[in-house]
């Protein structure tokens, strides 16, 4: 077993945003305006990630899905959240206004059922100089747009290539995991130009009622997430990164630092803990905690020696 | 306000486990945790042992505390009252004094004080039904503490599931009703409720409740036609407790929802669309 | 809570053949000839399902895949078997000799990767007069040609339209869940002639060694089964049953009476039993002794009336 | 040959569980199965406890049994020892007496005699290793029984890994090595095997061995090399223990692979590829 790395062996980059390690946040799984009314600035002084990636954001307010919205399942999670949201004034007028104060870098994720609002979208927050980086959600299963755009490899390239001249900050394609192929999604959105991928979003599931046998979730069907998503995330990041040059930011029912180093042997540049920070709100931290002596357990001096490596 | 709630979640060690009623109450010491505050909850998870052979418990559950002391050595013990009703119930009710629990919170808000619900409110009227009687049992021995004067009337299936009202609220001043009639009142504690209102003045009346929705929907509605100011503490499914996952949504009166983790568990009777929850029609 | 259902209560069918209760077992997770020999004859006497489904066969002899074929994962467990087995005239001549002696209906799974060779397979199994149904493996996702076929509607279309003028017999098409949209490619079995379809096979997945940060598979990736899948099989079958006509045999995850009947609410006739057996080699009996109060607790008096509901 | 394991699995009630030298052993009654044969196993999970909170261990575990004896009352008092490497191994190391245990089993085929693997056999060289000593245990007290003569290596990392010894073997007729030479022979217990097989006629030979797998390969490769029966109880991931998953292969020499559970765990030296299954190179 090798030296424990150092805090400073996890420094990294994603898309040139320079990161003091590599742990984000899902999106959707941690609002920070909660969490610093719920447990006060303690929150800011040990923030949980190394980039902070918010809730999806649409042009309108939403209010989300009706109840229930929650099924546990073994080892995971259905939610059918179904992106409550201040819309794009709100969020950019009241919520950003309390993000910008943040001490680590700043990805919105944004989401339109058209390219005209995602055009619009992307122009409003790119100009916004706390923002570091976009992340366009095509793959919510919840919201119908989503699933067409990020199913097809050509309609996300046309989308990517609409909205590339629009900023030079970075565009990462969050990607669904709810096709044959992600990678040639994944194809698509580097051909349009995106700067990276995001993977995986929740996997399409359903839970029926004990009591009254009719669909439990308010909105008939959600999303899978968490540890038992874990083993089909990193077959799709594995299979995404032989793909494809851009890096990954990878995700699916991560829970502490073993299984984020497994995203990174399987291809991914950074990783975001998304269902874990339910179970404990710290869960970043603890990840980040874990990394050097998880790192060091398979003979690795760095994060970078790990996110070197190039599985067969 | 209530207090902050220390950031993440921390092992607490369980003192004590009895069977109770039909219930469960057990005990742990938080030494890092604030005072807890009436309608207040916590996201509880047994330590190494969550996780059955279901794969489930996965998530935290939330509960209420229904009671909470300070300890000598710092920090509070606390006392919950559980029912199993499915796999994370039983993981908690199993868990025996010496074994750690995972403890984050205390979340959401708190009840107003009755003057600050009806400024002509006399005292409260405490509604508590099954294991809803936990937080009205914090609530009582609040207002009891300030002089407040309190009513306090609970229900039950049976005499079979009525734990923790002995221990919880000694005998005197609760009006108990059990729904077969083996104690008490026959019937409903809403019964006991419409009584007590008629008798009174509405004008100074503030009400209080827990308890099952159905339960709950009906103090509600007691309520709002009588335009007696009410505050429900609701439930819900919850993921994460502290406002993040969006999960625990509740209908608002005018549209929307209100995520109950931090907008409630309290809420007012005429917030909320319905406090039947997961029935609700559309959204 | 209606009265208990008796035995007799569960009888039910599936494509014409009459069956004493829905419970089967997933293609290539009971070897019946392995457990007999270990458990001897009251294998035969207490059997656990209702209807028996053997392991995929091929052509030729296949050794499987190279060590090690099993990874668990939260709730569940990844395979990559790669369907190892004696061929057709070795299951033919000596298998499907001790199969026959079964006192349930035999339903023999079948794949290869060009029409020709499922012509052979199925003329030949559907000659036997032991075998009630064939099951066509088109979504294994170790063997390169299943996946092409059960991805596309109008492949498994064709295919369906050269097999089934070769036999009278049930032809029931197994589903892969690796697709965007299940319910077109059963669809396309429908309009082909299709009997039934089942699903759902394995959800593509992948591990990493804990010690050499090499993929831990033998076969680099693998199909994830168990509860961690049942909410994304509930999901499929629900949509598939919305889409098609014809029934179907629901599985991924089933471990218990309840799940069980969650599949028959979601839309499947019957149900089998995989990964579970594994568990416990009378996972199957576990079930069926369930299910008269599993129905009951939601005030079903048989299994037909939950067979009746249709989910929104 | 073994007699058939009861269909399914059952619940068995844990009588005794210690530490002992870095390893844990503990006991259990099985009522219903049949004596076990050495070299048999069976698979095990804890009741009520398995699954952890990482959703891990899901499937039951492989694990030998290290003696059998009958109980007064029926059935049989088994004892296991374990080597906690892992979730399943610590969920069963952690059941305390009284809690109870699924058992499935016994599986797999058994040791030969040293006659029937070798006719000129003398008697038994057993070589064991770590957690491996266990079957060798049994097959030395089966053999002892039965007045075959058997000479016993077993091999341990240190001292403080090398539980069991005392317990299933007594001091007798056991040469011990430690890799770091806190005691007895300094390095491996192949080293051992050499200085027997040297000193004796190889001609009438009959080798066992279980141990991890570097091991088992530097016995198999010892013995082929010198034309002396060798039988080797492997290890390989098993989802099920009984045929049904075909997920314990291991190479055979000619090609092709053996179903470990049914076709092991114990095979003649040559009749595999390698005893390094996971590390072969292909299929
Ligand atoms: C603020 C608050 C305070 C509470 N205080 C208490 C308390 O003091 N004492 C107490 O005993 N309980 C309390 N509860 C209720 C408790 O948190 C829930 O009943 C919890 O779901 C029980 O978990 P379980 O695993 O035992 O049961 P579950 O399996 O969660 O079953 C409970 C109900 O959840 C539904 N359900 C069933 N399966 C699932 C599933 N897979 N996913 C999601 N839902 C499912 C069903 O409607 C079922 O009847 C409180 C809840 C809230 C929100
Ligand atoms: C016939 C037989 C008899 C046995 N007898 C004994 C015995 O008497 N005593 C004893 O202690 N052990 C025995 N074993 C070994 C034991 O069954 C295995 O070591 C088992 O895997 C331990 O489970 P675990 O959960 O503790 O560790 P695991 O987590 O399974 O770790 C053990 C090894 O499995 C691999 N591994 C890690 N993670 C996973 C994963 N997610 N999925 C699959 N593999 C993984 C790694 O190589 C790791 O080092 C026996 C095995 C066999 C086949
Ligand atoms: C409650 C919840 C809400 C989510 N909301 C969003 C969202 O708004 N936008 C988005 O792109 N992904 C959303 N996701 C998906 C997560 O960001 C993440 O991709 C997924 O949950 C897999 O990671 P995990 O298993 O670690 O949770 C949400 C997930 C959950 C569980
Ligand atoms: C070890 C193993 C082997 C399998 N072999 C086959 C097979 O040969 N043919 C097939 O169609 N499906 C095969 N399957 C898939 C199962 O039949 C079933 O579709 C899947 O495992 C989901 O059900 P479960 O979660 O209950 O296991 C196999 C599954 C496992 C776990
Ligand atoms: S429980 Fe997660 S937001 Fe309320
Ligand atoms: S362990 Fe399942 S076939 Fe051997």
């Amino acid at each position: 077993m090798a030296d424990l790395p150092a805090r400073e062996a996890l420094a990294t980059e994603i898309c040139g945003i320079p990161l003091d390690g590599p742990v984000l946040n899902g999106s959707g799984t941690f609002d920070v305006l909660a969490a610093r009314q719920v447990f006060g600035d303690v929150l800011i002084d040990e923030f949980p990630f190394d980039c902070y990636v918010s809730k999806t954001i649409t042009m309108n307010p939403r209010p989300g899905n009706p109840p229930y919205r929650l099924w546990e399942t073994p080892s995971g999670m259905i939610n059918s959240i179904g992106l409550p949201g201040p819309g794009l004034d709100g969020f950019v007028n009241r919520d950003l206004r309390l993000l910008a104060s943040l001490e680590v870098p700043l990805i919105v994720s944004v989401m339109a059922d058209c390219i005209e609002d995602f055009v619009v979208l992307v122009e409003r927050v790119a100009a916004e100089d706390a923002v570091d980086g976009i992340e366009l959600n095509v793959s919510c299963p919840n919201v119908h747009s989503g699933l067409i755009v990020g199913e097809q490899p050509a309609e996300t390239e046309a989308l990517l290539k609409a909205l590339r001249p629009l900023t030079a900050k970075p565009l990462i394609v969050k990607l669904t995991p709810n096709v044959a192929n992600p990678h040639e999604v994944a194809m698509g959105a580097e051909a349009g130009g995106a700067d990276a991928v995001s993977m995986i979003n929740t996997v399409k599931a359903a839970a029926i009622d004990p009591q009254t046998s009719r669909p439990w979730l308010g909105a008939g069907a959600g999303g899978l997430s968490g540890p038992a998503v874990r083993p089909i995330a990193l077959a799709q990041v594995r299979a995404v990164s032989a793909a494809i040059e851009i890096p990954i930011i990878g995700m699916g029912g991560i829970t502490d630092a073993e299984s984020a180093l497994e995203f990174i042997l399987a291809g991914a540049r950074v990783i975001a803990v998304g269902t874990e920070n339910f179970r404990d709100p710290k869960a970043g931290t603890a990840v980040t905690e874990g990394l050097p002596a998880a790192l060091a357990r398979r003979g690795f001096g760095s994060l970078a020696e790990a996110q070197a490596v190039t599985l067969a | 306000m209530a207090a902050e709630a220390p950031f993440g979640r921390r092992l607490c060690e369980v003192t004590a486990s009895r069977a109770d009623g039909g219930y469960r109450v057990f005990s742990l010491i938080d030494r890092e945790g604030p005072q807890p505050e009436p309608g207040q909850f916590y996201m509880l998870a047994s330590a190494g042992s969550w996780a059955g052979e279901s794969g489930r418990p996965y998530l935290p559950r939330a509960i209420s505390h229904a009671r909470y002391d300070r300890e000598p050595a710092g920090g509070y013990r606390l006392d919950f009252l559980i029912d199993e009703v499915g796999p994370g119930t039983m993981k908690l009710a199993a868990m025996m004094p010496g074994q750690t629990c995972w403890v984050a919170g205390p979340f959401g808000g708190q009840f107003s004080y009755p003057r600050e619900l009806n400024p002509q409110a006399a005292g409260a009227i405490l509604v508590g039904g099954g294991i809803g009687i936990a937080p009205m049992a914090v609530l009582r021995r609040e207002l009891v503490e300030r002089g407040i004067p309190s009513r306090t009337l609970l229900g039950f299936r049976d005499r079979a599931h009525s734990g923790g009202v002995g221990e919880f609220f000694g005998c005197e001043e609760t009006r108990l009703a059990f729904e077969d009639g083996s104690s008490g009142h026959k019937g409903y504690v809403t019964d006991l409720l419409l009584q007590l209102l008629e008798g009174d003045d509405s004008a100074t009346a503030a009400v209080y409740s827990c308890g099952p929705p159905a339960m709950l929907e009906a103090v509600r509605r007691i309520c709002l036609d009588r335009a007696i100011p009410v505050e429900l503490a609701l439930e819900s499914p919850m993921a994460c407790g502290y406002g993040a996952c969006f999960g625990c949504a509740v209908p608002k009166a005018g549209g929307g929802y209100l995520r109950l983790c931090i907008d409630g568990p309290v809420v007012r009777g005429d917030e909320i669309a319905t406090a039947l929850a997961g029935e609700s029609d559309d959204g």
